[in-house]
């Protein structure tokens, strides 16, 4: 068991955003985690990652409890994320940027500028590694966050919408380069999408999440034709036959 | 003769905090609407101090009559500076508004000292100029201090009940909390800000008008009050009103410590304690308070907003 | 090893740059031959002086964007340690002023810890706040000289001193501040090269961000203010030992810091040559200006007046300053 | 191509601003840099300083035969063959750094003679290690603080007495009242004069003079219970004086600077001080501006002062160069614009001996000329510099006098000399009336 | 059937990512539309984009047939487009009243300010309750109410709701869209944005369908209802 979340509860305010929710990843799996708007999935990436603190629960990764450790120091232990809106302001280049990530592994100039070298070859991002983040297209951004993460050489990687917004045939793109980085890199991957086609494609195991629980689990198309799930999206008294 | 000591201090820091609440009011109205911090806010002062110095050295009136024009003068010079400067520094981020409003500083100051030389000016003509009050016993206010800080709980209030009492006032607070949301309601947001610094430079320039009965004016008395007003409004909570009233209460409490040092050695009558130099440190307390409060309440005394 | 690689590599600089800062280089090493009058000497002094000083700031200013108002406080240190030891116990210049940076940075240590849990506006109010605070210290504090301040006697210590720095003519200084001008320039490019460099730029860029790429946000921001104050701390020391008479009203004005951030803004927050534009700019307009127009004009404040526009300008134009204009132009050039 | 031109106009132009600065006076003239601080917290006494100093040499270089006085004999300086002496003046604001800096500037680009100057002791202090090391002799006219001729400086010489003589003044007075020398006012019990408060601005002057003050009652038996530094460019002294006024003082001491030792009188007014003395170590307390500014708040303040037109009724050189400056000014010559004449009259006398501008010889002549008494508009005895012992370059002849504020016949506030007693020319006004 | 709001091509993007692409839908006077599509599907950016709050890159905006694309949003709001923000966007430090008055903030007439209150409560009894009480501590249902009568005070000649039913439990849903129903019956014409498919689609009487900022389906309410492609837009099969 890679990741462990257990009866996670997070509260703003009087709002619960996270109500007992847990679930795990096992090593070398491709878990989707989807759900409605406001359902809470950015939230609980927050939560594991360490940018936001739990009200109550446990974290448990790599058999070690993070729960209270800060979101660097679970980054140093091989938990890396993407952001969901993220638009680059600084005057970093993609080298730069993926540089930053390897740094985490090495304090070597050269050393990191070779690490990202090969992760930006892998990703296919070579021919964009003298452009400053801030002038490539967010698509292309999101990208680069992934190279980045990447680049960290992580156990885990946490990914929050990298294909909003983008059009089929960058989204196949996308697809590639996720399979990629699990398959071939051999890393856990976690996605957060809206794009089912995505989602539904590469899942190995979806969890759904809805007003803060986890309202099912299972292979993507079990999950898509779980009436409770339907209803999460569609509306309370949508039924499947109306439909049909 | 410590409780005397003691009272007088009190008596005069909770005078001067009277008028410092009304320099720091245009900080926090301009920083609760725009979250700009405007390090210009001191020279505004100085250009109300020399209002009224001018004004009742050329027309012979009361320094005290000066207020309306010292008001007038700070609300278009806040409006102008906002359409012709502090709009185009919204656009960029902090650092640029940071350069930006110290410019302005350098350049209203260094203004000043071109017009009217780098001296000390002070008022020597005034219906309340060289009057005392006796409160009671040995607690002598002079008349200057007592009157600038009775005229500056009503500018405060004044400013208080228009932003409570009228619609543009709640236009204006909406604004503050958020501004999308009020430009849904129809309210220019553009319009509040120029109306934020008008408030803000009408209020401070009064507050300047008030400062000059007792208090001498040059080119540089401005950082001494910027530093004074950004801690009262970070005491008091960024943007709001009444707590920059009691925020500057406090503070001028604080700035009176070595009064209160000397009673309480008068007290105690430790010889020791009249060795260390806390006239020195006026001002220290207050810089250090700042700190301390960001770092133990950065929301403030009445704070509702970060 | 990596590190004086690192340097002294400017490869990722276009080659115009290079052979402009070569020119520049042989200027400054040539200067002093030139007849120029001592006002010019001094001036130039003075740009290197703030140029070194801008070049501190913008480490964790420009590259962190962390606005710091309080490097007078530094400055003030450097100066002090330097000059306490020399008259107090005879130390030499070179053994005081790393003293000097040691003592800098611990007092970094100290406040930057806590001042790094505020940001932005409160984060630049803050450092002013501390800065005051030390400066109302020093001024009663009967061992460093209190407000009067201390004096270097040119009787006691005979110039030329080369152990206690101390020199008649201003070319000395001039060679000395231009070797040390050149070390900021390296330790710069080192920085700019080094893993806090890296980390320190995607954390002005986006600090969740940073944080899940492992970096320890609070602490690099530490590190950072540490190598800054290290920077204006150096430079204080020789400062205190050109102007031969300190005291806290002068040395740890607000003003100090202010001409010092405002510099490096100006010139360009967050780029190599950005504080020394803003030196190279700023420094010879003001003592010109305040010369001409302040001094034989009796125009007096116009050169600050001028200085106030102008930045005034820039920020409202151009946030990234003088070299945001030079970058723009140049985009602008190679676009089509 | 374009942006080739552009790149050699912006050099031209800089290289440009460097070449343009070079200063050249002619030959004939003697130049002699002079620093004041015309602007800032001072800026009234600087002024005044100035125009002293430009009415000594507007008579150095003219022929006034009806001056009883060597400097008006010739036009210029007749060992020279009749050189004018030309002053350069330029503003310190009140700044060591900029004071010294100015200093360098002037010795190596205007190669002045010698410097005059400063008024500040903290600039005179930065000025005159700069002069030591470039070996240009300076003569200090204006800044009392004692440290100034205790630093073994070569070529630094002052005129005027330090505070020391002063101090000592005031505790003599103090002394001479318990005894019932003071004219016009009955023996004064000790016990009623004991506990003083003092109030000094905290720069090298002020700070100095509050050691001063400290040691000198320690020594005549007097109890200090105060002795607070503050700053002098605050604009609000409220809790100063009411830290004064905690102690219950029988006499408050000032050592102040023009704009705030105005403020501290009107602060000490508005909080209805009444000690039975005030006294002001000059600076602040004896520039016209203090007068015309407080008007006749000021009545019964005492003051340490080197000049007093009342002194004409015992100097006629005084009364003459009272009236050639009241013709420039308008008003009369105070502490200040005296001292001032003075500093240049010196240079005068130096240069006139010397007969050279070279240093060495200016050296030479400082450090054996000798004025005489009645050629000075001051009270001294003369002008002659110390060349050993503890203060090398201290005039040894100076000395001081206290003036009290009185009101005359007329109703005008006028300076009256109360000490040394035998000088007076007025009776005491004690104890001080109060608001 | 008068044109009251048409869009024709609209382009918005959020730096270089488009996020509604071409979308033309038009609303008519005494009409209820409403807009449908999954989260990130572009229908908020679609009503901040007519409001003039998200900036448009390409396409025009009419209201009653004048172009009404690059107004500011003050300019805007007084032409009569009221928006009922996703996010509620309540002054949360002011009480219920004040937030109330400040939606009136464009009337000047004291009688009509009056008569809306009037009208409001009775939509919200819960409101009147409340009159006092500051926004912030609101439930989130009466947080909505407030915002939806809020909106209403200033006389709205189209009322553009942000999915009202977000975060509300069944119950809450079922008693604020009965509201929005009401409210079109009263004739007035209503944007709305949902989610909640089948509930929107009950009150509307047109619908358009985004998926990943595109107009995927549009047609009248019965129309989408019956389609199968509706639940593909949501749950991508």
């Amino acid at each position: 068991m890679l990741l462990k979340v257990d009866g996670l509860i997070k509260d703003f305010g009087g709002l619960r955003a996270l109500d007992s929710v847990s679930f795990e990843v096992r090593e070398h799996e491709l878990v989707g985690l989807i759900g409605p708007n406001g359902a809470g999935k950015t939230t609980l990436f927050n939560c594991i990652s360490g940018h936001v603190p739990v009200t109550k629960g446990k974290i448990l990764f790599d058999g070690k409890d993070i729960t209270e450790l800060p979101p660097h120091q679970r980054a140093k232990l091989g938990l890396a994320r993407t952001f969901q809106v993220y638009a680059a302001q600084g005057d970093l280049n993609v080298l730069e940027y993926t540089m930053v990530g390897a740094f985490l592994r090495t304090n070597g100039r050269t050393k990191a500028r070779d690490i990202a070298l090969e992760t930006l070859k892998e990703l296919d991002l070579l021919p964009w590694k003298e452009r400053k983040v801030s002038e490539i297209p967010v698509p292309g951004q999101k990208l680069v966050t992934m190279a980045v993460a990447v680049a960290t050489n992580p156990k885990i990687l946490l990914l929050d919408e990298v294909a909003a917004g983008l059009n089929p045939q960058e989204i196949g793109w996308v697809k590639g380069i996720i399979s990629h980085i699990h398959k071939d890199l051999g890393i856990t991957t976690v996605l957060i999408e809206h794009v089912m086609a995505l989602v539904m494609d590469i899942s190995e195991r979806v969890v759904v999440l809805d007003a803060g629980r986890v309202i099912k689990e299972g292979r993507p198309q079990e999950v898509v034709n779980d009436p409770a799930v339907i209803k999460a999206y569609l509306g309370e008294s949508f039924r499947l036959e109306e439909t049909r | 003769m410590a409780s005397e000591v003691l009272l007088q201090a009190i008596v005069a820091g909770l005078l001067f905090g009277m008028v410092l609440s009304v320099v720091a009011l245009g900080l926090t109205i301009i920083f609760g609407v725009m979250d700009i911090v405007n390090f210009a806010h001191g020279e505004f002062l100085m250009i109300g101090m020399y209002t009224g110095l001018l004004v009742s050295q050329y027309t012979g009136a009361d320094p005290l009559f000066a207020l309306p024009v010292a008001a007038v003068i700070g609300g278009l010079l806040g409006y102008l500076c906002y359409w012709l400067f502090v709009r185009l520094l919204l656009r960029g981020p902090m650092l640029a508004q940071l350069l930006g409003t110290f410019g302005l500083m350098l350049f209203l100051r260094n203004l000043a000292l071109l017009l009217f030389g780098s001296e000390d000016r002070s008022i020597q003509k005034g219906i309340l100029v060289g009057k005392s009050v006796v409160i009671f016993g040995s607690c002598v206010v002079p008349s200057t201090k007592l009157g600038a800080a009775v005229l500056a709980v009503l500018a405060f209030l004044g400013t208080y009940l228009f932003i409570e009492k009228t619609k543009i006032g709640k236009a204006l607070q909406a604004t503050a909390i958020n501004p999308h949301a009020a430009r849904f309601m129809g309210i220019s947001t553009d319009r509040m800000n120029a109306l934020a610094w008008v408030i803000g430079g009408a209020g401070v320039t009064v507050a300047g008008g008030l400062l000059v009965n007792f208090w001498a004016v040059n080119p540089y008395v401005g950082l001494l009050f910027t530093m004074l007003a950004f801690t009262i409004v970070a005491l008091g909570g960024f943007g709001s009103v009444p707590g920059a009233f009691f925020a500057g209460l406090i503070v001028g409490i604080i700035t009176e410590f070595p009064g209160i040092w000397d009673a309480i050695s008068l007290w105690t009558g430790w010889n020791w304690m009249y060795k260390v130099p806390m006239i020195s440190f006026k001002y220290t307390w207050v810089y250090l308070a700042y700190f301390l409060i960001m770092l133990i309440t950065p929301k403030g005394l009445f704070g509702w907003k970060r | 090893m990596e590190a004086i690689r690192n340097a002294l590599d400017f490869k990722d600089l276009p080659r115009s740059e290079v052979y402009l800062s070569w020119a520049v280089a042989l200027f400054l090493i040539i200067f002093p031959l030139l007849p120029f009058s001592s006002f010019a000497m001094a001036t130039m002094i003075q740009f290197l002086i703030f140029a070194v000083y801008g070049m501190g700031w913008n480490t964790i200013g420009g590259y962190g964007g962390q606005v710091d108002l309080g490097k007078a406080q530094y400055v003030g240190i450097g100066a002090y340690t330097t000059t306490v030891a020399l008259i107090r116990w005879d130390i030499p210049f070179w053994v005081s002023m790393p003293l000097g940076m040691a003592i800098s940075v611990l007092w970094s240590f100290m406040i930057g810890y806590p001042l790094f849990k505020l940001k932005g506006h409160y984060f630049a109010i803050a450092t002013i706040a501390t800065s005051l605070v030390l400066k109302d210290l020093f001024e009663v504090w009967g061992f460093v000289g209190a407000a009067r301040g201390l004096h270097i006697s040119p009787v006691k210590y005979p110039p030329p001193d080369f152990l206690r720095l101390i020199f008649k003519e201003d070319v000395y200084y001039y060679y000395l501040l231009l070797g040390f001008f050149f070390l900021a320039v390296f330790v710069m490019n080192w920085f700019r090269h080094s893993a806090l460099g890296y980390r320190l730029r995607c954390i002005k860029d986006n600090e969740e961000v940073a944080k899940a790429l492992g970096i320890n946000v609070h602490w690099a921001k530490i590190k950072t203010y540490a190598l800054a104050t290290a920077y204006v701390s150096a430079m204080g020391s020789v400062h205190a030992m050109y102007i031969k008479n300190i005291e806290p009203e002068d040395t740890m004005s607000l003003d100090i810091s202010v001409l010092i951030a405002l510099m490096a803004m100006l010139g360009g927050a967050g780029s190599l040559w950005g504080p020394i534009i803003g030196a190279a700019v700023l420094v010879p307009m003001k003592s010109y200006l305040k010369e001409w127009m302040g001094a034989k004009m009796g125009l007096i404040g116009i050169d600050l007046i001028i200085y106030g526009f102008i930045i005034m300008v820039i920020a409202a134009v151009e946030p990234k300053g003088l070299w945001g204009l030079y970058e723009r132009w140049k985009g602008k050039r190679s676009a089509p | 191509m374009k942006r080739l031109f552009l790149a050699l106009g912006f050099l031209a132009l800089f290289l440009a601003l460097f070449l343009m600065e070079k200063g050249a006076y002619a030959q004939d003239e003697i130049t002699i840099g002079v620093i004041y601080p015309l602007t800032g917290g001072a800026a009234s006494a600087g002024r005044e300083l100035q125009m002293g100093a430009e009415l000594a040499m507007e008579i150095a270089n003219g022929k006034m035969p009806e001056l009883a006085m060597d400097m008006a004999k010739e036009a210029g300086i007749k060992s020279m063959g009749g050189k004018k002496i030309k002053l350069i003046f330029k503003d310190h604001e009140g700044n060591p750094t900029l004071g010294a800096d100015l200093a360098k500037k002037l010795i190596l680009d205007d190669k002045v003679v010698g410097i005059l100057g400063c008024y500040h002791s903290s600039v005179t202090k930065a000025v005159s290690a700069v002069c030591e090391q470039y070996g240009v002799p300076m003569i200090n006219d204006s800044s009392t603080s004692p440290v100034l001729t205790r630093q073994g400086y070569k070529w630094f010489w002052r005129t005027t007495p330090h505070d020391g003589t002063f101090t000592m003044d005031l505790f003599e007075f103090l002394k001479g009242l318990s005894e019932g020398k003071a004219k016009g006012v009955k023996p004064v019990p000790k016990e009623e004069l004991m506990n003083l408060a003092a109030a000094c601005e905290k720069t090298e002057w002020g700070s100095a003079a509050s050691q001063l003050l400290e040691d000198y009652a320690k020594k005549y038996g007097y109890n200090l219970k105060r002795n607070l530094l503050y700053t002098a460019k605050s604009a609000d002294l409220s809790s100063e004086v009411r830290s004064l006024l905690a102690v219950n003082p029988d006499a408050m001491l000032f050592a102040s600077y023009t704009s705030d030792a105005i403020l501290m009188v009107k602060t000490l007014k508005a909080q209805k001080a009444k000690p039975k003395l005030i006294w002001g170590q000059n600076a602040g307390f004896d520039t016209p501006e203090f007068r015309s500014t407080l008007g006749e708040d000021i009545v019964g303040i005492l003051t340490r002062t080197v000049f007093s037109p009342k002194l004409g009724e015992v100097k006629t050189i005084s009364t003459q160069i009272n009236e050639l400056y009241k013709k420039k000014a308008g008003y009369d010559l105070s502490d200040a614009s005296s001292r001032g004449f003075t500093g240049v009259q010196t240079w005068f006398h130096v240069l006139e001996k010397a007969g050279s501008t070279k240093p060495e010889d200016i050296q030479r002549a400082a450090n054996s000329i000798e004025i005489p008494g009645e050629q000075l508009v001051v009270p001294w005895k003369g002008i002659k510099f110390a060349t050993s012992g503890e203060e090398p370059g201290q005039n040894i002849m100076g000395s001081g006098i206290i003036g009290q504020y009185q009101k005359n016949k007329e109703g005008q506030v006028v300076l009256e000399i109360v000490y040394p007693f035998e000088l007076s020319t007025a009776n005491l006004i004690y104890p001080f009336p109060g608001y | 059937m008068e044109e009251l709001l048409r869009t024709s091509e609209v382009e918005i993007r959020y730096g270089s990512l488009p996020v509604v692409q071409g979308v033309s839908i038009r609303v008519n006077s005494g009409q209820c539309v409403s807009v449908l599509g999954s989260n990130g599907s572009g229908k908020s950016s679609l009503l901040r984009g007519i409001m003039g709050a998200q900036r448009v890159s390409k396409g025009e905006i009419f209201w009653k047939k004048r172009e009404i694309q690059g107004l500011r949003t003050e300019a805007i709001v007084k032409l009569g487009l009221v928006y009922v923000p996703e996010q509620k966007m309540l002054f949360g430090p002011l009480s219920v009243l004040e937030n109330l008055m400040l939606g009136a903030y464009l009337i000047k007439d004291q009688e009509l300010i009056r008569a809306n209150l009037k009208h409001v409560f009775e939509l919200f009894p819960r409101l009147e309750e409340r009159i006092y009480q500051r926004a912030s501590t609101l439930s989130g249902g009466e947080q909505q109410m407030l915002a939806i009568g809020r909106g209403l005070m200033s006389n709205p000649k189209l009322l553009m709701l942000d999915e009202p039913s977000l975060g509300l439990s069944p119950l809450l849903v079922k008693e604020l869209l009965g509201t929005v129903a009401r409210l079109k019956q009263e004739g007035i014409p209503i944007l709305l944005v949902e989610q909640n498919v089948k509930e929107a689609l009950h009150i509307a009487d047109y619908g358009y369908v985004l998926q990943a900022g595109r107009l995927v389906l549009e047609g009248p309410s019965s129309e989408l209802l019956a389609s199968d492609l509706i639940r593909s837009a949501y749950l991508g099969l």
